[in-house]
């Protein structure tokens, strides 16, 4: 073999990367994040928190102690471990909703941005349209014709979001289909499917994760919007939207405990994801990286 | 300018179209029968019958979605199943009162949040700037029930500097019941607006000629208020207009809470009563008004962007 | 081109006006003097005509306003009704079929622009007629039509053939006919002993064809009764206001009235003329906090405590110290409702298996559920009818109305699913608001004490009602209020002939409950009625196609000015009865 | 010290932090700026010239800049120790620049008048009334036509070189004593190039002030410098008196500078580089006479030889507006009605300004862009008609390398996937490891390691990644290639280089080229015909020497007259 091997270069990601180790802010947004994931993981798998369904109807409404940090609820389950078991439900949420968005949306907008042309303008007369309408009232009449429940929450966001990361990609292609480094492809005899998978797509990955994570953190506050319609997951199920919608009520008799857990775990979430995102950002910008 | 003007104007008329039609499709096809739901609990088959007939539901369905619009050209979207008022007086009463919130509130968070993110945008990653950011998180992460219910308990109950809830329809009379609403609305607002602000401020402090400013020897407020400001203000105003249909829906908690009788409270009640007739107009209402608002804000992008104003 | 200067000109301009409009809102002080009654409805006001009364808050308001035939008697109790337009109670025929009704003379429509000269004319019974044709055209689409459907002669005929555009209003119809202006006949197809009850309902209400005719559909916000208050104005989605109806033909504070009225005060007004307060005004109130604070600011002088207050105002049927000292009173009053968990009957599993059902009935904990959603409000149900209802018998047993678990699953056992193993999920349907959803799943949670699991669908009330109508739910939760004190209006929920479309969701057939339902029917109160009822009680426990929960009680909370006040689980207009003690008031008010 | 210098810069150290650390962008440097006079300031990218520059206006972003020692005195007072508002007091007034991206460098929802106002009235004390004046008077002076009515014009309205002359107009209101001018030119045609650099020139004279004038190219700076500050790698080389450096050079490097850019008059056979006259580490090198020396051969041109490429009557339109219905209202031509013929194994040169349609001719010739008419036969084989298949086939042979080595390689794929990649898709090589061998083969042919092929293009710089772009292009062992501008975007040193390079191959592979691009004296070095594009029109073509002898076209004369003569006009007479 020849010496190829023997100088390993560094990509574009791997330099984004090391930008965001440097990074101290981004580094403990990140281990947050993997925290929060792996907490979802833990409660999904009932190794921790497992009283969140333990229901105790002589504590109801009991205030913050040692026993229950963040109080008991209606139930006398403790809000703690239900929080803890919202994040699962948030993350699912979160995930899927606006993976199945950025889905949408990527594969629209790569095709509209690239073909351009008939394929574009239908591409973008259907996105358009869907943009025109108010998305948190398309969302409530999704969910409101689809019914409640989790598979349909995430369903609903997901067929509703993606709107703006299809604008996003299309707008990406564009840009890149003209590069010379496509045109080079291009000049080479690639097909249509080699530009569009192996060139162009890598270099729009970067803004297709920071628009997922901006959707992902969308995503989790549309659950709290759906949830307090009574067009969000099925009862039972721990969900921070519930939480929140609950506490309407339970704040006038003074039980703020509810709110305060469900606020506190998603602040920190949307707060990690944030932060992350705009390291993410500046760590894959290019106008930053070629000066 | 003209020919732009029209041309957007003509584009409109392909978006209203799949406007209506999504609007239809998911109302009247994938929600279900609506005669059933407009017969109430007693109805008889006959009775459910009847209703298809006078909503035209035995038509096919190209002949429905003409009916559809021609309700919306018209204007008059029949009655409530719920409440069997005409929709459209509904809607036109509940206008004013959301607007009497939203609009003052607005413009309030608009005076402080701009020249705040622009300050933000300029001590960038400073220790002032990554504290404001928290603070913004934090504001827009409590849930809004608790401003609402801390202020109508204290500043209204307690302490007795608002009425508690409730509404006047003179002109004069409504402030009294809107300012601590309003209130409220500015401090719901705030966070989300100024990092949003704040990003675009960001952005235009990159450009080029924010140095050929300073070359010139301009103070950095000045550079800050005239150049970047001046900017920066073409996506806010662009983005500012699209909120513009959001103010007429109003605030559904705030409009809840202080008994103000507007458009959200309106939705919601519909949306609890599957009173589909109302949620299918407001949603069209809202939309056709998005709609008009892209365009004006297409077209004001047109008027403060002199690069697109002369193509 | 200056936008930003443009923007703070604005807003400076907003706020100068919103300054100058608290300036000028507090000039504007609500006087004490005014003798006006402020009372809260709970969900939006839909609209005024009688035909689509058919909610609570519809009938509160409109009940001022329209008067029914007859009424029930302010004070007495259990429930007793009197003549009210009418002036006398009816005469019936021997066998039941024939009622004739005479009303009152001199009875006026409130004075409204559809009259000749805006002046109210006379009541006659044709209007009567006219009203209750109103009621039964299709057209209309009321949901108030079962009042009558089915009742009287040729009245259903006639609607059909209005459906099919073969019939007018000119129509003669035979069960309905008014030899003299002052004289109402009724003929029924059977006989029909809630007739009274329904001809007191808002729904039979009389409506002048005048006002019907120039308003059409907006007839629903131009209201032209004959009753002691008319509309002075509506803000949609905030507040009613009425006044004082300056032609009502009068009527008398009650001088009788249950044991111990008098020791309360409420027949220091006897005889005299009502009403007493020149001006209604029912603010429309959806959230629990803002009607509470407004009540204890006594902008409101009325309120049902809300759940969540419930805690720091009373405890033990008593007011809390803080709460007395600022002369308020409590009123408790046992509603004629239940709350239920029904099953599908035709569900192969639910509906066919009486020891599974059994065993879900021994698994509920109905006193934490009083206690934790009722605040204890409300008495455990072992049957559907309520208290205060011909009927209802304290001593009565239902075996299955215990919390046990052991014994649960013993039936759950002989059911065929020891522990629960071998059962599908079942999904129990329920409305999304906050509180039936935590109902739910306090249900769930029951359940799966026993091993039996549920999924909860929450949806709209209407999506919900779908369900229940097409036969697709499996078990609910879900209450039933009585339209008047008979048990009928609660044991139709499970006649056999009701089934769905009709209002037995549970499609409840028992062909021995049928016949004695129907033979109940025919029979006027009487202890022998007394005694069927008990034997389809007994039916009822035997087959539990329900689990009755709860039958609740109504705290209300009023000031200390307001006088005369006692709750009325049915009627809704009692703001002609009440008195407002303006000098109470005036000293009171300052406590607040 | 001399009592004539204006701006005196001692020891001026400018580090930046980095995420790699601390990078030092200019080492203790010191040199003058006299009085009335204009000073070059000469580097390639990277050199530290425009951070020099930005020091002086103390607008070196901080952080991640930062001035470490020195002194940049200014009437003999250090500009370093002055607060914030005394340095705007400064900047504008008593030093202005002027940028080299003309296109975003001023504020564009301000109209032009504005934007030259703002200083007058903030340094001169000016009303509205008359700096709008004065602002008319400046752009009269500037030379943009009818400047009472452009002067309300926003920056989009007006070309390139207009707004650059709209910068100068601003720098200079004030009447400053220093205007520095980084790179003001290079984004430019040519031939605006030469207008930008005589009006500098000018008003130096007139205004009698100061002017420090960045750029990476000597030959632009012959004409209007007195002196030349030249700079490698944050170091300064050489300083000295324009003639005196352009006559007796003294460091290596400048030495290289000066004898790398192309000459219209001489006939090299390969253009001399930096590397001739230095070593990698700085050291003197004398350069072998004998290779600089060679002249080139004409090769000779007739019709008799088999055309390689033949385009006949080839027309690219554009539709410009889409009318209300989707109609096309107007057309813009870019390619309008081209013949062109290139003989095997020679290299047609296509010159033209920005937009004149060379890039869009190129692009159509490969079906980059399909054609609106016209024939381009290859081989004899009219590729337009050529069906998917037979043109991924046809791929194969013809290849292009393009302006911008940061935008050709994918970013995101390693230096041996894209050299691999049209392997791949034309089957070249039967396994992995053997293309791997092609491509470490291709590295070592245009002078790279092939120990670099996991690399990636961020790993590069400029000339080394349009030396990949060639690698690439080669892959395939194409016939043919177009060379889209593939020098215009180095700096003249590296420029040099890949030049030579693609001479070498062309004898080694026997290629043939059509080589584009805006600057006659490239086009003339190496090509054997030069085709002169105007308006999307062949205007003129004739053999290299026979253009720049005998220039026929107005426009191809103007051209000529435009290249700077890289020499002082002293030393040219």
């Amino acid at each position: 073999m020849t010496s190829a091997q023997n100088t390993q270069g560094r990509s574009l990601w791997a330099d984004a990367i090391r930008k965001i180790k440097k990074n101290r802010i981004a580094v403990v947004s990140f281990w947050i994040i993997i925290a929060y994931i792996g907490l979802a993981a833990l409660c999904a798998m009932d190794l921790v928190f497992t009283s969140y369904s333990l229901v105790d109807n002589t504590i109801p409404y009991q205030a913050p102690s040692s026993a229950h940090w963040f109080g008991t609820d209606l139930f006398g389950r403790d809000v703690l471990a239900r929080a803890a078991h919202g994040t699962v439900t948030s993350l699912i949420v979160g995930f899927v909703g606006a993976g199945l968005s950025v889905l949408i949306g990527t594969l629209l907008g790569a095709l509209a941005g690239y073909f351009g042309g008939l394929v574009d303008e239908l591409i973008t007369w259907f996105y358009s349209t869907l943009d025109n309408i108010p998305y948190i009232l398309l969302l409530v009449a999704f969910s409101f014709v689809s019914g409640p429940g989790l598979k349909t929450l995430c369903l609903a966001i997901g067929l509703t979001s993606w709107v703006g990361h299809c604008r996003l990609v299309r707008s990406e292609f564009i840009k890149q289909r003209g590069q010379e480094y496509v045109q080079g492809a291009f000049s080479m005899g690639a097909s249509h499917a080699r530009r569009i998978f192996v060139h162009i797509l890598p270099n729009t990955l970067h803004l297709i994760l920071i628009s997922f994570s901006l959707g992902f953190v969308s995503a989790i506050k549309s659950e709290v919007i759906l949830s307090y319609l009574g067009l969000g997951v099925e009862p039972g199920t721990p969900s921070w939207g519930m939480m929140i919608s609950d506490a309407k009520l339970e704040l006038s008799r003074g039980v703020w405990w509810g709110l305060a857990a469900a606020t506190v775990f998603m602040f920190f979430l949307v707060l990690a994801f944030t932060l992350f995102n705009d390291a993410v950002r500046d760590a894959t910008d290019p106008k930053l990286r070629d000066k | 300018m003209l020919k732009y003007t029209i041309r957007r104007i003509l584009y409109v008329i392909p978006i209203l179209f799949g406007v209506t039609l999504v609007c239809f499709l998911l109302f009247n096809v994938a929600g279900g029968d609506p005669a059933a739901q407009a017969a109430g609990k007693y109805a008889t088959v006959e009775q459910i019958e009847s209703i298809r007939a006078e909503l035209g539901l035995n038509q096919p369905i190209y002949l429905q979605y003409l009916d559809y619009l021609k309700q919306i050209l018209t204007f008059d979207f029949g009655r409530s199943w719920s409440t069997k008022q005409k929709i459209s007086e509904m809607f036109w009463s509940g206008v004013g009162p959301s607007l009497s919130v939203t609009v003052p509130g607005f413009l309030i968070t608009l005076m402080i949040t701009i020249p705040l993110s622009l300050v933000l945008g300029y001590l960038r990653d400073s220790f002032i700037d990554r504290t404001a950011m928290v603070v913004c998180l934090a504001l827009i992460s409590i849930s809004s029930l608790v401003y609402i219910l801390a202020g109508q308990y204290f500043l209204a109950y307690l302490w007795g500097m608002f009425p508690i809830s409730g509404w006047d329809s003179s002109w004069t009379g409504r402030w009294e019941y809107t300012t601590l609403p309003i209130l409220i609305m500015v401090v719901l607002s705030l966070g989300g607006q100024i990092l949003f602000f704040r990003t675009i401020f960001i952005e235009e402090l990159s450009k080029d000629y924010v140095r050929t400013a300073r070359a010139k020897g301009l103070s950095n407020k000045k550079v800050l208020t005239k150049h970047i400001l001046r900017n920066a203000l073409i996506p806010i105003i662009t983005l500012v207009v699209l909120q513009v249909p959001f103010l007429i829906l109003g605030s559904l908690l705030l409009e809840s809470f202080f008994g103000i009788p507007g458009l959200g409270g309106l939705l919601v009640t519909a949306i609890n009563n599957a009173d589909f007739p109302v949620i299918k107009a407001m949603i069209v209402i809202l939309t056709i008004l998005y709609t008009t608002f892209n365009l004006i804000s297409d077209l004001l992008y047109a008027v403060v962007d002199p690069k697109v104003r002369l193509q | 081109m200056n936008l930003n200067r443009t923007f703070s000109r604005l807003a400076i301009v907003f706020v100068a006006l919103s300054f100058l409009g608290i300036t000028l809102g507090c000039t504007k002080k609500n006087s004490a003097k005014e003798n006006v009654l402020n009372n809260a409805i709970t969900a939006n006001l839909k609209g005024m005509d009688p035909i689509y009364a058919n909610d609570a808050y519809s009938n509160q308001v409109i009940s001022n306003i329209y008067e029914p035939l007859f009424e029930y008697h302010y004070l007495k109790r259990p429930l007793e009704l009197q003549p009210l337009v009418a002036s006398a109670m009816p005469t019936a025929s021997k066998d039941g079929l024939t009622h004739t009704i005479k009303i009152k003379k001199g009875i006026k429509f409130q004075d409204d622009e559809a009259f000749p000269e805006g002046k109210g004319r006379d009541l006659t019974a044709k209007d009567f007629i006219y009203s209750w044709k109103r009621l039964a055209d299709p057209a209309n689409q009321s949901d108030g039509f079962w009042i009558f459907d089915g009742k009287i002669k040729g009245l259903n005929e006639w609607r059909e053939k209005m459906g099919k555009g073969e019939a007018s209003y000119e129509d003669e119809i035979e069960g309905l006919q008014a030899p003299d202006d002052e004289t109402l006949v009724i003929k029924l197809t059977k006989p029909y002993f809630q007739l009274y009850y329904v001809l007191a309902m808002n729904y039979s209400a009389p409506v002048p064809k005048e006002a019907v005719d120039k308003y059409g559909k907006e007839f629903i916000n131009h209201p032209v009764g004959t009753g002691p208050f008319k509309l002075d104005s509506w803000t949609r989605n905030s507040k009613v206001v009425l006044v004082k109806n300056p032609t009502w033909h009068g009527g008398k504070y009650p001088s009788e009235g249950e044991e111990g009225d008098d020791a309360r005060g409420l027949l220091k007004d006897a005889g005299k003329d009502l009403p007493f307060v020149d001006k209604v005004v029912y603010s429309e109130i959806i959230e629990d906090q803002p009607r509470w604070l407004n009540f204890m600011k006594g902008k409101l002088d009325i309120v049902i405590i809300p759940k969540d207050n419930f805690d720091t105002s009373v405890s033990g049927d008593k007011l809390s110290k803080d709460l007395t000292d600022k002369g308020l009173k409590l009123e408790i009053n046992e509603e004629p409702d239940v709350t239920y968990m029904a099953f599908n009957m035709l569900d192969p599993i639910l509906g066919k298996n009486l020891e599974l059902r059994r065993a879900i009935s021994l698994a509920t904990d109905t006193n934490t559920l009083l206690e934790r959603f009722y605040n204890g409000r409300g008495v455990n149900a072992l049957s559907p009818i309520p208290p205060g209802i011909d009927g209802y018998d304290k001593d009565f047993k239902n075996p299955y109305k215990e919390f046990n678990i052991e014994k649960a699953k013993e039936h759950l056992k002989k059911a065929g699913y020891p522990d629960g193993k071998g059962l599908p999920e079942f999904e129990y349907s329920t409305t999304n608001s906050t509180t039936a959803r935590q109902m739910a799943e306090y249900t769930q949670q029951n359940l799966a004490a026993l091993g039996i699991k549920i999924r909860i669908a929450a949806t709209s009330w209407p999506q919900f009602t779908d369900k229940l109508r097409e036969k697709k739910a499996q078990m609910w939760g879900i209450a039933w209020s009585a339209d008047y004190p008979d048990a009928e209006n609660f044991l139709q929920l499970l006649y056999g002939k009701n089934v769905s479309p009709g209002p037995n969701s549970a499609n409840y057939v028992n062909k021995k409950f049928d016949e004695l339902y129907e033979k109940a029917l025919k029979l006027p109160p009487s202890p022998e009625r007394t005694v069927i009822y008990k034997q389809m009680k007994e039916i009822f426990v035997q087959d539990l196609p329900w689990i009755p929960n709860i039958h609740r009680k109504a705290y209300v909370l009023y000031h200390g000015w307001i006088e005369n006040y006692k709750r009325h689980a049915i009627i809704n207009g009692e703001a002609k009865y009440i008195r407002v003690n303006l000098n109470q008031k005036a000293k009171l008010a300052e406590k607040l | 010290m001399s009592s004539n210098s204006l701006i005196e810069i001692k020891d001026l150290t400018v580090e930046f932090q980095t995420d790699d650390g601390t990078v030092t962008a200019v080492k203790k440097i010191s040199f003058d700026i006299p009085k009335g006079k204009t000073v070059g300031l000469v580097g390639e990218s990277g050199s530290g010239k425009s951070v020099s520059s930005l020091a002086i206006m103390g607008l070196i972003p901080n952080p991640p800049g930062k001035v470490t020692t020195g002194q940049i005195l200014f009437e003999g007072k250090d500009l370093l120790k002055n607060s914030e508002s005394q340095m705007r007091k400064i900047r504008g007034k008593r030093i202005s620049m002027i940028f080299q991206e003309p296109m975003t460098s001023l504020n564009p929802v301000f109209t032009v008048g504005d934007q030259i106002c703002e200083s007058l009235i903030l340094h001169e004390k000016m009303s509205k009334a008359e700096a709008w004046e004065r602002a008319i008077e400046l752009l009269d002076q500037v030379g943009i036509p009818n400047p009472s009515e452009r002067i309300k014009s926003y920056p989009h309205e007006m070309s390139g070189g207009q707004r650059q002359r709209v910068m100068i107009a601003m720098a200079i209101s004030c009447n400053p004593d220093l205007l520095i001018a980084d790179e003001p030119t290079t984004a430019l045609d040519v031939t605006i190039q030469k207008q930008i650099l005589d009006l500098i020139a000018d008003l130096q004279k007139k205004y009698g002030m100061s002017v420090l004038f960045i750029t990476h190219d000597l030959g632009v700076i012959a004409d209007i410098s007195d002196e030349v500050v030249v700079m490698y790698r944050g170091d300064i080389v050489e300083k000295n008196s324009t003639e005196a450096l352009f006559k007796k050079p003294q460091h290596p490097y400048t030495k290289g500078l000066l004898a790398c850019r192309p000459s219209l008059d001489e006939h090299p056979r390969r253009l001399p580089v930096v590397s001739d006259f230095m070593t990698p580490d700085g050291k003197e090198k004398t350069p072998d006479q004998s290779v600089l020396k060679a002249a080139k051969e004409i090769r000779p041109i007739s019709d008799s030889q088999t055309p390689l490429l033949e385009i006949k009557s080839l027309k690219k339109h554009f539709p410009l507006k889409k009318g209300f219905f989707g109609g096309v209202q107007s057309w813009v031509k870019a390619v309008d009605d081209v013949s062109l013929t290139v003989r095997k194994g020679r290299t047609l040169g296509l010159v033209g300004e920005s937009g004149c349609g060379k890039t869009t001719l190129g692009r159509t010739i490969l079906r980059l862009i399909e054609p609106t008419a016209g024939e381009v036969r290859y081989n004899g084989v009219d590729v337009t008609g050529l069906n998917k298949s037979d043109m991924r086939a046809m791929r194969r042979k013809m290849q292009i390398i393009f302006q911008d080595p940061y935008a050709s390689l994918n970013p995101r794929m390693t230096i041996g996937a894209a050299l691999m990649e049209p392997m791949v898709i034309h089957k070249l090589g039967s396994s992995k490891s053997e293309r791997l061998d092609m491509a470490a083969k291709l590295m070592d042919r245009v002078g790279l390691s092939a120990s670099m092929l996991n690399r990636y293009p961020h790993e590069f710089s400029g000339g080394q990644r349009q030396r990949i772009c060639i690698a690439r292009a080669l892959a395939v062992e194409p016939e043919f290639i177009i060379c889209d501008e593939s020098v215009s975007a180095l700096d003249v040193s590296i420029q040099a280089q890949i030049l030579n390079l693609l001479l070498e191959l062309q004898e080694e592979l026997n290629l043939t080229y059509v080589f584009i691009s805006h600057d006659l004296a490239v086009v003339k070095f190496i090509s054997d015909e030069v085709a002169v594009m105007y308006n999307g029109q062949v205007v003129e073509m004739n053999t290299a020497v026979g253009i720049y002898e005998n220039p026929q076209h107005d426009y191809t004369k103007k051209l000529l007259s435009a290249i700077p003569k890289g020499m002082p006009k002293t030393l040219l007479s």
